[in-house]
């Protein structure tokens, strides 16, 4: 199959993945979006790797998903703790600081 | 290695100042007699400076040449000619004067103004503004210039903004937020005007850097390299530099139209302070017009002279026109001196060695004539508690010393003949002559109009019945005598017999105007026709 | 199907012949693990702090950590020093862990400065003096508990109990240990992870204050969701440019990039296609734009920087932009100067910008925090400056500037910390007025980081300011140095703000008091006050090392 | 060479579509049948255990029974509850079903190259096989999941969404052990390809050589399936149905249908990795050639399941349910850390002897550091122990009342406490966890979120 | 490709399979109304209009979920490593020692901070 069908996949889910951290206002969909933005990444890694003929893009993909692992732990613990203190998951309720 | 006698007479003020702030907070008085002493000192080794100069000798005299940022190609370089060891001087004998004068100024015990203002503070701060302009006079490194050129600026804003006069008009708030504000408003054009420099300044590292290899910013060299001409600027390039160079001095100077904080600082600040702006600092940006502006770019200068001319007429016009609408002591002296300034410019950029080296003894002049009248101007206020010429009248009467103190400082002012100021006047004006003749006419109008405010600030505040208020003004002290005093024969002696430092000066100017590339033009009028036109206008 | 040849196996202890010979031996990587040594040493006591974390008892918590996190850091420091001095800055710089990690000058210099930056860090998160004794216990900036709901009764047990938050050393630790890499990083992959270890602890110990913790809260999820989303963005600019060049070392890159490479036919159908180039290289940059703070990434800087506990924010805003910066040099220096000719200009965009509008905004802020990171988004457009010079000195000069800056800001956020009242941290502006009346000294250092801030001469801001505008105008871009000039004057006028409420009004009734601090902070802001007047004054010694170190290997 | 023949996986993906139509019905008959069967079975075996008789009226011995109940299922009515979301309610079972028969696909049930002739095709006796054939089981296996937590979050009802919180956390808890263990097999088989890992065990099957690694697996399948004594989602007793309770009609056979095929597959994969999958049990390879051979793997590979089946059932009939807390206890600090241990001990012995160190040197190296491990962990309980007994007896010797002893035992019989008495504490080993207060990662008020 | 042919094959079927019967099981199945079967089941007592406190459960979940995802990334890289073992010779395993060990020293903190208890 040609590999630009899964690029043009992955720019797919790329730019969904970022339109939703744009647009969406509660913060577990923000991130949500940002880790569909990581597999967009890995679509694009892998696919490379075969266009290339080499593995790097493969390694590439494991590490980011160990990344986006992390990232999960770390995120989820910080919402949940702002979820818990505010009742509520809206960015638009993170305003005690303004411009 | 010789004596490093020029490092010296800056870096002991500058001991000067850290010593004078570690006294212990309780011993005021004990902080004031040091730093006197220091500021004594200082003068001492200017007048060793002085003396070792030799006024025919090379041109950079008692050089000091170290590395210091080799990154940058900066060096520690001083040395000085005729211009700067004069200036030297001048700071060096004012800066006792303005510490007497000032010498409670800061001292909340001594006076009614209960404000928190630390004497050490006051001290400390006017030593290191005197060790910053002395390094500035002395430096041949543009970069090392630049350094303190902005860097008094900060001691001079604290000296501004945190000792500020309480005789105004309003009430407690409303001088504070005047006195912030023209603070803000001098650190502020400086530092723009001094980031403007900056830009050029890099601009001419990135030039020196190109054609030579390696950056430099030392002054004889890169004259030697252009007279050699391993350096040539661009046209273009040369007028850029040019003018980050001249709106720094030109705001410094200050030279009409960048000149609207001057009056705000003066007025603000305490009659010593506000010596030490317009008689010291404000000289640096004359000084560095004479030095850097004319030899680093002289086609650049000549490019620019027009203009700059005109600026400085319509300053010397302008100050004077405003200083007689004044209705405030200091602020009237600040528009005045904006009026000398304009002439110390146009004599600089007439380009004429008559017209130069007025300029230079017109610095000279003015630093003791302003201080002279200031000073005493400084006493009149706090005594009365305001500065408004409307709370005076009649001062002759109960306080005659003070009065004619006053009386002297402001015919010096106005450039009476016999007095220093008249003799640098004569010379800048004939040395425009020589060149502009319209524009020497029309600067002329000046003195008219500087005799006109100075005389009517006599008449309103000494002359005329007691007013209310004026009655039981003590006359001036002995402490003040001592501020007043030697200025006053400083005054006589350089109207009378200024050769001494014209002779410093005029060699200096000579090299100056043949860096420029100019000679005197044949004269068209002959001298004493203009002094006699000038005694007519009198 | 020769049963014979394979191996008898005897239980588990067999040698597996005919396995080893079916399945190639693959070459043993090499790594140098003595000149990793920094930021192993830095890993290991940030494991070591976890250790101690889970076993020592809670009373011993504090001081284990805090010896494990100096005595860390020092080391690292002296391993750095001893590699330096080996001559590993230059003339035996070479790439280290098989192509991963670059051992050069810039990143033995910038990792130097890291670790300095963390160890005073370091004593500004173990100050115990200025918060109120709680309930008996001397307690830091950081939250007794961070699970627990701020102002529910299991804080207040935690609080009561005496709790601190010790985790914080080797939060630390991590961070710095990512940030170590981050510049030295000499492939895309080694980048993106060391931003994500440097990163993730970042966030958690933003979430961490003890005061105002919904704020501080709230900062940690917009700057999580923001960094998470940037670091997206760098993963799929790195992916592109894996696709571009089909490698994703630095040196791999720059080869395809200059046309060096040899071509297979792979690579020569995706090298046909620029557009990977542009747009992965544009996101990859993108990406350190965010954690340099420069404009069109700048959102989250204000808001985390006010939010975060104040020990944190210094560290934060003195080391990441270091280590961003040194990743952003090499990326730019080593992978596409191939292509300068294409993002000089979209840098020149962004440093204008950047200078302008940090700048500009920073005038109308009324907190503290708020100002300085304003301020700290402006710094980011003078350091663009230099980057953008394209040259060995616009490289020093970064680095100068980098060394300069930080220790700056964090002995201004140390300052911060000292300013206090009933609430915690004083941070707006109004409260500060008439400090010089109250504690001269205080007002007077802060007054000299201010002006170093603001670039004035004699203080190590505008050594820094010089050296990277020099490097700029030698590099041709005048008008950025202009630009740079007037935005510096605009700066300055909110640094002189303050100094004109701490100096000329009258201090308020209720105004803060100042805290006395343990000799932690008090070192803190002496190295800054030291720093500051050291590179003002004679600033040759660090522009040597930072000139010497200014060269990166490929 | 075997690893070179089968490594390639050449024999795989070259059916015709026919043909794998066919395979894919067998693996689905195959899963379908083997359901059947065993619930019947295990109706009948845990009947026997009860001494009663189980089904018997649906076909000889009741053997129809559970294709009765699948009929009876099939007329009920379909209730969907009001506060359901509809549409995932209705996924759900679907979702839970699917996966599970998907993970036959890579089970070989006989030898790789094409041992077998159908309609005169010669097959390999494997539906197909993949580089990362085990991976792919886990992965199905994990797509499962979805289908409980789903079902529990979909009944818009308490005790299903307990239950499947609880089910889901219980799966991966026991996942991460079940991973560990098979990585020792990928070290000895070198290859994740399931064809590949029973190739390698022609001599020994991994159960002699990682029999650690086995009784981690044994323990972390059933914890996977949900089958007792660690079917805590559907603990009756606190939780109602679990994640089900609101499910009837076929939808609750989907569920009941999954976990049995799960069943059958996690024996399946055990079969494969550990004992040796499709091959002859060990003295009937040694005389008859031919058992390799043919059909007959299949026959072996069946009863290999079955046995394991009978091993689910007769946990089921013997073991009480486990408490939670017990439960997460095992798999989170007894497995993980064993099997962890295991792997790394398994490494090391086999890099050494690759490195050619002779067997005594890797017994001293290996067995030096297992020694000195355990003499620490030793050394630190006697110490702790010497703690807990100062500090208990500190304690007693304060609130020990007069007189009120309580004899739980009192007159020979076993009797609760009056009022005023306290139970003796049940004498079981001290919680390692120190203290309380030590518990913070989780806040005491933070039971929701 | 073909190699993954057959496990869409499979799965067809078993989707087939299990969406024909639940379409079947709603034809075939009886439908009687009545209002209180259609209620959430809690024992016979008033339903609660939400599930378990507005939808939401314990937070130790998170927290086994977060573990959970820890340690399993861990085994990403087991598994790899399992597979070319024996090619990668002692470096490997001292590098897997090492990376076990820095796992544990997390699931040693975990485990002593009460993350892996229930109560």
């Amino acid at each position: 199959m040609n590999p630009a069908n899964y690029l043009y996949l992955s720019a797919l889910l790329f730019t969904i993945g970022a339109a939703g951290v744009l647009i969406r206002r509660n913060a577990i969909i923000v991130f949500m979006c940002v880790e569909l933005m990581l597999n967009a990444c890995n679509l694009a890694f892998v696919t490379f790797s075969r266009l290339h003929g080499n593995l790097d893009g493969q390694i590439i993909a494991f590490f980011t998903m160990v990344v986006a692992a992390a990232e999960v732990v770390v995120g989820l613990a910080i919402i949940v703790t702002f979820f818990r203190s505010r009742h509520s998951a809206s960015v638009d309720d993170a305003d005690l600081m303004k411009l | 290695m010789s004596f490093p006698l020029l490092t010296v007479t800056a870096v002991v003020p500058a001991a000067g100042a850290v010593v004078t702030a570690a006294v212990p907070a309780a011993r005021r008085t004990a902080a004031k007699w040091t730093a006197l002493a220091f500021a004594l000192a200082t003068l001492v080794l200017a007048a060793v400076v002085t003396a070792r100069f030799s006024p025919g000798g090379a041109r950079y005299q008692l050089t000091e040449s170290h590395a210091w940022i080799t990154a940058f190609g900066v060096r520690y370089e001083l040395g000085v000619d005729g211009i700067a060891v004069v200036l030297v001087l001048l700071t060096a004998v004012l800066v006792p004067f303005v510490m007497l004068a000032g010498w409670h100024d800061a001292d909340p015990l001594e006076t009614s103004d209960r404000r928190w203002r630390p004497t050490q503070g006051f001290f400390a701060l006017i030593l290191l503004v005197e060790a910053m302009v002395v390094i500035a006079f002395e430096s041949t490194d543009v970069f090392l210039f630049y350094v303190f050129f902005e860097a008094m600026l900060i001691p001079m804003y604290f000296l501004i903004g945190g000792f500020g006069d309480q005789a105004g008009a309003h009430g407690e708030d409303e001088q504070a937020r005047q006195r912030s504000y023209a603070a803000v408003k001098f650190l502020l054009y400086n530092l723009v005007g001094g980031l403007v420099m900056l830009a050029a300044v890099i601009g001419l590292y990135a030039v020196t850097a190109h054609q030579l290899g390696a950056g430099t910013f030392s002054l004889p060299q890169i004259l030697h390299d252009r007279a050699n001409g391993t350096l040539t600027l661009s046209t273009t390039a040369e007028r850029w530099i040019f003018l980050g160079f001249f709106f720094a001095f030109a705001v410094k100077a200050p030279l009409w139209p960048l000149h609207t904080w001057l009056p705000n600082a003066m007025g603000e600040s305490t009659a010593p302070v506000a010596v030490l702006i317009t008689a010291v600092v404000d000289k640096v940006g004359t000084f560095a017009m004479l030095r850097y502006c004319l030899q680093l770019f002289p086609a650049a200068s000549k490019w620019a002279t027009p203009v700059i001319l005109v600026l400085a007429v319509i300053g010397i016009i302008y100050g004077a026109l405003l200083a007689v609408g004044q209705r405030d002591i200091k602020r009237l002296i600040a528009y005045a001196s904006i009026s000398h300034f304009g002439f110390i410019i146009l004599g600089i950029f007439a380009m004429t060695s008559q017209g130069q080296s007025g300029a230079t003894l017109y610095m000279v002049n003015h630093g003791v004539s302003t201080a002279a009248l200031l000073l005493v101007a400084g006493f009149l206020i706090s005594r009365r508690g305001s500065r408004r010429i409307a709370d005076f009248g009649g001062v002759q009467k109960v306080a005659p010393l003070l009065a004619g103190t006053f009386l002297v400082g402001g015919l010096a002012t106005l450039s009476l003949p016999g007095l220093g100021p008249f003799v640098s006047e004569f010379l800048v004006l004939v040395g425009t002559f020589t060149r502009y003749p319209a524009l020497g006419v029309i600067a002329t109008l000046g003195i008219v109009l500087a005799a006109l405010y100075v005389l009517v600030l006599y008449q309103r505040t000494m002359t005329g019945p007691v007013k209310a208020g004026i009655e039981g003004m003590k006359d001036l002290k002995v402490r003040e005598l001592v501020v007043v005093a030697p200025l006053i024969a400083l005054l006589l002696f350089l109207g009378v017999y200024p050769k001494p430092v014209t002779d410093v000066i005029n060699p200096a100017v000579k090299d100056t105007l043949s860096d420029v590339h100019r000679t005197d033009p044949p004269p068209k009028v002959t001298v004493p026709a203009v002094a006699a036109a000038k005694e007519n206008a009198k | 199907m020769s049963a014979t040849a394979a191996a008898v196996h005897s239980l588990w202890t067999t040698r597996a012949l005919a396995d080893t010979a079916a399945t190639p031996a693959i070459p043993t990587p090499h790594i140098e693990y003595a000149q990793l040594s920094p930021v192993l040493i830095v890993f290991g006591a940030a494991v070591l702090g976890v250790l101690i974390e889970a076993f020592a008892p809670r009373a011993a918590r504090y001081a284990g950590q805090l010896a494990v996190s100096v005595v860390g850091l020092a080391a690292a420091f002296a391993a750095l020093v001893a590699l330096a001095a080996d001559g590993y800055a230059q003339g035996r710089s070479h790439v280290a862990a098989m192509g991963a990690v670059a051992v050069d000058g810039p990143a033995l210099f910038l990792q130097g400065t890291i670790v300095l930056i963390a160890l005073v860090a370091t004593f500004t998160f173990a100050e115990r003096r200025l918060d109120p004794v709680a309930h008996g216990n001397r307690v830091d900036s950081f939250a007794a508990q961070g699970s627990a709901v701020p102002g529910g009764e299991q804080e207040q047990k935690a609080v009561r109990a005496g709790f601190t938050t010790t985790e914080v050393f080797p939060l630390l630790l991590f961070a710095v240990a990512g940030m170590m890499i981050f510049p030295a990083a000499d492939d895309l992959l080694t980048l993106f992870v060391s931003l994500e270890v440097f990163s993730l602890p970042l966030y958690l110990l933003c979430a961490l204050a003890r005061r105002r913790r919904l704020m501080s809260q709230e900062a940690s999820v917009k700057y999580f969701l923001l960094g998470a989303f940037s670091s997206a963005i760098l993963l799929f600019g790195i992916a592109l440019l894996y696709g571009y060049a089909g490698t994703v070392s630095y040196g791999g890159i720059a080869d395809v990039v200059d046309g060096t490479a040899k071509l297979t036919p792979a690579l020569a159908n995706t090298t046909g296609n620029d557009a990977l180039l542009l747009i992965g290289g544009a996101m990859v940059v993108m990406g350190l734009l965010f954690k340099v703070a420069a404009v069109p990434f700048h959102m989250w800087t204000p808001d985390v920087y006010q939010g975060a506990p104040t020990p944190v924010t210094g560290f934060m805003a003195a080391a990441v932009k270091v280590a961003a910066f040194g990743a952003l040099l090499r990326l730019l220096y080593v992978v596409l100067p191939g292509m300068r000719w294409d993002w000089r200009p979209v840098m020149w965009g962004v440093a204008i910008v950047t200078m302008v509008v940090g700048a500009i905004i920073a005038v109308t802020q009324t907190d503290v925090k708020r100002l300085l990171a304003y301020s700290s988004i402006a710094h980011a457009g003078f350091l663009l400056t230099g980057v953008i010079a394209v040259s060995p000195s616009g490289v020093s000069s970064v680095l100068f500037y980098l060394v300069a800056y930080s220790f700056v800001t964090l002995g201004g956020f140390a300052v911060v910390t000292l300013v206090r009242d009933a609430g915690g941290e004083a941070t707006h502006l109004s409260k500060w007025a008439g400090l010089g009346r109250r504690s001269p000294l205080l007002a007077a250092v802060f007054a000299v980081f201010l002006l170093s801030f603001a670039g004035i001469p004699l203080t190590a801001g505008f050594s820094g300011k010089f050296a990277v505008f020099k490097a700029a105008a030698q590099g041709g871009a005048v008008p950025l140095v202009v630009v740079g000039v007037i935005s510096s004057a605009i700066a300055a006028f909110f640094y002189i703000r303050v100094i004109v409420m701490m100096f000329f009004q009258e201090p308020q009734p209720q105004g803060p008091t100042v805290a006395i601090p343990s000799p932690l902070t008090s070192t803190a802001i002496a190295l800054g006050v030291a720093v500051t007047l050291v590179l003002g004054v004679a600033p040759q010694y660090f522009l040597d090392l930072a000139g010497k170190a200014g060269v990166f290997v490929r | 060479m075997i690893s070179l023949a089968v490594d390639d996986l050449s024999y795989f993906g070259r059916d015709p579509w026919w043909l794998v139509v066919v395979k894919a019905v067998f693996c689905f008959a195959f899963a379908m049948l083997t359901v059947l069967f065993s619930i019947v079975w295990e109706r009948k075996v845990v009947a026997w255990m009860q001494l009663r008789i189980g089904p018997n009226r649906h076909g000889p011995w009741g053997m129809l029974q559970s294709l009765a109940d699948g009929i009876k299922l099939m007329l009920k009515e379909d209730v969907v509850v009001k506060g359901a979301d509809k549409f995932v309610y209705v996924l759900a079972p679907v979702v839970a079903a699917i996966p599970a028969f998907m993970s036959f696909a890579v089970v070989p049930f006989g030898p790789a190259d094409n041992e077998i002739s159908v309609f005169g095709h010669r097959t390999p006796m494997q539906l197909t096989d993949l580089p990362v054939g085990v991976l792919y089981i886990l992965a199905t296996a994990s797509v499962g999941i979805y289908g409980i937590v789903l079902a529990g979050w979909s009944s818009g009802s308490t005790y299903p969404l307990l239950g499947g919180l609880r089910s889901t956390a219980q799966m991966i808890s026991y996942e991460i052990a079940m991973g560990i263990s098979f990585a020792a097999v990928f070290l000895y088989s070198h290859s994740m390809s399931t064809s590949q890992i029973v190739a390698t065990q022609q001599h020994t099957w991994y159960v002699l050589l990682l029999p650690v690694s086995f009784l981690v697996y044994m323990v972390a399948m059933v914890g996977e399936t949900n089958r007792a004594p660690f079917d805590l989602p559907e603990a009756e007793g606190e939780l109602v149905g679990g994640f089900n309770t609101e499910y009837s009609s076929i939808k609750f056979a989907m569920f009941m249908l999954a976990e049995y095929v799960n069943m059958v597959t996690v024996s399946a994969v055990a079969t494969t990795l550990f004992l040796g999958g499709w091959r002859a049990p060990w003295p009937i390879s040694t005389f008859w050639a031919g058992a390799n051979h043919g059909w007959w793997p299949l026959l072996w590979f069946t009863v290999k399941i079955q046995l394991l089946l009978f091993v689910f059932i007769w946990l089921r009939g013997t073991l009480p349910r486990m408490r939670y807390d017990q439960f997460m206890k095992l798999g989170w600090k007894v497995l993980i850390p064993v099997s962890m241990v295991w792997l790394m001990l398994v490494a090391s012995v086999r890099a050494l002897r690759n490195e050619n160190y002779d067997f005594q040197r890797v017994l001293l190296y290996v067995g030096g550091g297992v020694l000195a491990v355990l003499l620490i962990s030793l050394a630190a309980d006697v110490f702790r122990d010497r703690a807990a007994k100062k500090a208990e007896g500190a304690g007693q010797a304060g609130q020990e009342g007069p007189g009120d002893r309580f004899d739980p035992m009192a007159g020979g019989f076993p009797v609760p406490p009056k009022p005023g008495q306290t139970l003796p504490p049940v004498p079981r080993r001290r919680s390692r966890a120190p203290e309380a207060a030590e518990h913070q990662l989780v806040g005491k008020d933070g039971d929701d979120a | 490709m073909n190699a993954y042919a057959p496990i869409l094959v499979l799965g067809g079927l078993g989707a087939g399979f299990a969406i024909f019967s639940v379409v079947m099981a709603s034809l075939t199945g009886p439908k009687r109304y009545n209002r209180a079967k259609l209620d959430a089941y809690e024992c016979g007592i008033e339903p609660t209009p939400q599930p378990a406190g507005g939808g939401r459960f314990p937070i130790k979940y998170y927290l086994t979920a977060m573990l959970f995802i820890v340690f399993d990334i861990e085994i990403v890289f087991l598994y790899p490593w399992a597979v070319t073992f024996d090619a990668l010779g002692l470096f490997g395993l001292v590098e897997m020692l090492l990376f076990v060990l820095t796992v544990f020293v997390a699931y040693a903190y975990v485990w002593r901070r009460g993350g892996l208890e229930w109560d």
